[in-house]
């Protein structure tokens, strides 16, 4: 090994990740826990708390609706334009929130198409605009799933008498668990962290369309960066809760649960 | 009964099935013998409903069935690769056809169908096993099972051996034999092994890009070819007929008796005095000159015979030779034929092992 | 095949697939080309492209700096706290963007470590922020091309008299590239579209620290719509080129160039 | 020379080598044999320095190589995938060691050395194309010439062939032991295979469990090994010393003279007279009871002999054959055993094909 070599590697990247942990752990030192634990009794945080997890998990429950009849007609039918769906599918993921959000502003605003319906600065527009951002994130993540079953395993359902549908919740589902579980957690990891979409439909209206991040952004320009902090932690402590159950189902998916590992033996 | 009528099917630019025409008649095994590519397993899959058909028409017991989805069609489908659900043991395998054809399972009710169809294929007490940790012998007999409980009209078969090794392939080929006979199940057999087909048809149909060339008993197919191409396929490859004639599962051999000359071969379950076929690879046999006529006490398969015709073969000569009124072909190479000095009507001497012997019940 | 089942599907999915299409497509309708062409001539719309390029183009290239060490060192070498670092990649992922915005307000700001640095409310805030949420992308997808290199293939190189150095730049670059140019490309669209740490971190000043996403906000907010829509058609195009090139390097991966189909010969 | 005290290495838990030493001479060709799972490529990557070994030290050429990298060791190394760059081509990766070697290339200096690389290894013309695109024989083929065109020290080479299919694996097998003797390269080759190990070795090591159980010239290790492990792994094989008598490319025929009889095999590569060994598998021959002592002209590899002793096999019983003062191992069945009624002293017939007989150079 060349000394030089692995010591100049292991700097760059040494500065690179030494660099998150500090700034990462700046949110922590930047508060006292009984700063903390003070402002997580304010009516308001709460308020955001609540409000963002109750839109969160309202877009993951729409996501699922939506997303999984979505997945699995990309996983197993052929039809015409399948592969405009498929890139459909892509776009809000590498389209910047804040565009998304835009549109959806002009939809449903006052010369907008759906302008009869009242989702603007509304708890409805800030699950729409949270949906749009996160559900792809869960498609994405099914459709690999349902792809990755053998195709003769459903075939040999439909030859012993199952329906489509049976198939499908008897079989297609509990073989693709994992891959909707990780897309689950990445939708609803989407969801909670979502800002630019959100604050363009919702606006920033305390205890009404205030969200988790929304209060972080508005606290912070406003001075009160205590209270942006308290949030941010808990934000983090979702994170990384996510991630935790991320990298396990990750294992059990490489593991002999899936299908892929069904289809080894 | 199944019919096919006129059966159309492209991929694409690919058209696999050109216009085939089948039938299977009640109870009946028929085999689709042909090589990779020629649309077997598509014939299967169109027979199922999984793959729909661009032309054609599919009888089943004379009604026809083009429009019934697959899981109303009431056939039974073993896949080359098993396609257990991994994300059931090998009770509810069986049980699934079960629960998921009537739509309210009564309670505990299938408890004696899966344990029945557990027994016929020989698994009982199996039930509470992971499927994907048996041996691939074992899943494939899962399958069976779980095709099999449901109790269908009829039952297709996609090369169900053939990831399998050569002595579990044997002994399950035996056993589908078996199987089918005793429960007079309407079959369709896919496989590309002819001594596969062989031991499993009634009657074997061979196909050839996306059509049937011929179809018949095995005897008219082996032996009296119509067509150039089924001859071509099939080869002449010494497929004698016999009785078994003494069995010995200890030293695991078995003899049969064929009206010309005595074979030995390794165990295969069967009784004294069933019919078998025989047949010995051309390649596996070793050619000798000999004076003697019969032999005293030697090595087991050694058979006296005459040449009746010496001709190429590709790298290798294939020698004709009539053995005790039968015809015997061996594969020797260019030099040694020709230092052997052979011609047609000398005395030569047939020698193989016993494992060179491929039973056919 | 249950003609109920396959309808209902269908539908649910169409309804989803719709919605996402018609909502996209308001931002078109919203303007005219008239509109369009006279917003994209104005200074602070030219300004706040100009920056926008700036910045993701000299994140892509940071990232590429730190990246490629980072993503090489974790596929190729063991060491104690590799998994620690490995989940620290994948945080900027899950964590929210004004979470990492916030953490670094903090950690540049007055009483943070790095104070001196005058980075707050300028170009270089925006380009810490948006390298913070946009280069684990490219940190992970080289590290997968790294991975799925024929460990056989880097030991040849170094028994036929190959530093690690030159190893790593003649076999395991060339091998990656692909990995890596999408890595690049993913990088390139989340800096162009972030919006939430670049706000945070650099505010939305006219000229100065007002990017693409931060112009879309700053004029919606101010109802000048117009502005937004061009900004945002400008960087929805981007994004498809971005899908295109994807996608593109998608199918290179797959077939006969890449490290996988020389493993498959 | 390359000397090996005292390694060992663990990966985890798993003690991989154990206290291995092992020494490979100037110019000779040591072949490592074991099953696999032995820590045979182990072994090679520590001398490598792929590996860092836990303990233990490494010679080259008398000096101590331990804390040299890898690419400094000027070792050559042979992989089993072949480890071919796939992004560059054939030239390219020929040329890949010299470009890395000396910092800077002398402009289309390199050209005389990989065309010579390429012409070693029967390549030459090759070197345009795309790798990926070559049989697997030519693949190891560039391996070769890419390993040899840096001119290593020494070469280690591990389970070179293995991926290859029989015929394109015997013939690089005798290409790859005329190379070395040209070349007269320190060679280090690792195997599974006792016919490889025999043919290719000036010595062999035998490894087992992350230790050397015993080496020495394949005659030691094959006819007189010490332990009992090596007797068992070795078996005993029907080796036979020869000379090459007749050899016949046309009918692909190749006649091998021991002391005391004459074998048939199919034709290799070499000239009439050289020194060859021949191996026959036990279980691939035919046994018959003969009272005739010579045969006039039969079939080829025919063989009278005596019965010296019979034993258990496993399943099988092996029946030891005096032919003309060699000794011959065969294995029949129990039953063919009893129906003969052989016992020490009969005089029996021994009969195997041509392609039964595996020649090693």
């Amino acid at each position: 090994m060349s000394l030089s070599f692995r010591i100049s590697l292991s700097l760059i990247a040494g500065i690179f990740f030494g660099f998150i942990v500090v700034v990462l752990s700046c949110l922590l030192t930047a508060t006292s826990f009984a700063e903390f634990t003070g402002e997580i009794r304010s009516p308001e945080i709460i308020s955001a708390i609540l409000l963002s997890l109750e839109t969160s998990i309202a877009v993951v429950l729409l996501a699922l609706l939506f997303g999984i009849p979505a997945a699995y007609i990309l996983a197993t039918k052929r039809f015409k334009g399948k592969n405009i769906l498929d890139t459909l599918v892509d776009i809000p993921i590498v389209l910047p929130p804040l565009v998304c959000g835009l549109a959806i502003l002009i939809a449903f605003g006052g010369e907008g198409i759906f302008s009869r319906f009242d989702v603007l600065f509304t708890v409805k527009g800030i699950i729409i605009a949270q949906l749009f951002v996160a559900s792809p994130f869960l498609i994405r993540s099914a459709k690999t799933a349902f792809e990755s079953i053998d195709r003769d395993v459903m075939d040999a359902a439909r030859t012993l008498g199952a329906s489509e549908f049976y198939t499908l919740t008897k079989v297609s589902l509990p073989l693709a668990r994992n891959g909707i579980a990780s897309g689950v957690v990445m939708t609803w990891a989407r969801a909670l962290g979502e800002f630019g979409a959100t604050a363009m439909v919702a606006g920033c209206i305390p205890y009404r369309t205030e969200t988790m991040t929304v209060g972080i952004y508005m606290h912070a320009m406003s001075g009160d960066i205590s209270a942006s902090v308290a949030l941010s932690l808990i934000l983090m402590s979702f994170a990384f809760t996510t991630l935790i159950v991320f990298k396990y189902l990750g294992t059990i998916r490489d593991g002999n649960l899936g299908p892929r590992g069904a289809a080894a033996q | 009964m199944i019919q096919l009528d006129g059966i159309c099917k492209s991929f694409g630019e690919n058209e696999v099935l050109r216009s085939l025409d089948l039938s299977a008649k009640k109870g009946e095994m028929l085999v689709l013998l042909g090589s990779s590519g020629c649309g077997k397993t598509t014939t299967l899959s169109v027979i199922a409903g999984l793959t729909k058909e661009d032309k054609g028409d599919i009888y089943l017991e004379g009604s026809r069935i083009n429009d019934t989805p697959p899981h109303k069609r009431g056939i039974g489908f073993v896949f080359q690769n098993y396609a257990l659900f991994p994300h059931l043991n090998v009770y509810e395998n069986v049980e699934f056809g079960l629960k998921a054809g009537n739509k309210r399972s009564t309670r505990g009710g299938n408890k004696t169908e899966v344990k029945r169809a557990l027994e016929l294929v020989g698994l009982d007490g199996f039930e509470k096993r992971n499927p994907m940790k048996l041996s691939g012998g074992e899943q494939q007999r899962v399958a069976l099972a779980r095709a099999l409980a449901t109790e269908p009209e009829c039952i297709l078969m996609d090369e169900p051996l053939s990831n399998l090794d050569a002595v579990v392939r044997e002994r399950l080929r035996h056993e589908i034999a078996q199987l089918q006979r005793d429960i007079g199940l309407t079959s369709i057999y896919v496989t590309h092994d002819q001594v596969e087909a062989m031991a499993l048809g009634d009657r074997i149909a061979v196909l050839n890009n996306g059509r049937i060339e011929e179809a018949g008993t095995p005897e008219k197919i082996f032996y009296k070819p119509e067509k150039e191409f089924v001859a071509r396929f099939i080869g002449r490859k010494n497929i004698f007929a016999g009785r078994s004639a003494t069995l010995d599962e200890d030293n695991g051999v078995l003899q049969i008796s064929t009206g010309n000359f005595d074979l030995t071969t390794v165990f295969v379950p069967s009784s004294v005095g069933t019919r078998v076929k025989a047949c010995v690879r051309p390649e596996e046999i070793i050619l000798a000159k000999s004076d003697r006529n019969t032999i005293a006490k030697s090595a087991r398969n050694e058979i006296a015979g005459r040449i009746v015709n010496i001709s190429q073969n590709g790298p290798l000569m294939r020698v004709l030779v009539d053995v005790g009124g039968a015809e015997m072909s061996a594969d020797i190479t260019r030099l040694a034929a020709r230092d052997l000095g052979l011609k047609g009507g000398d005395r030569v001497l047939l020698t193989f092992k016993a494992t060179s012997v491929h039973v056919i019940l």
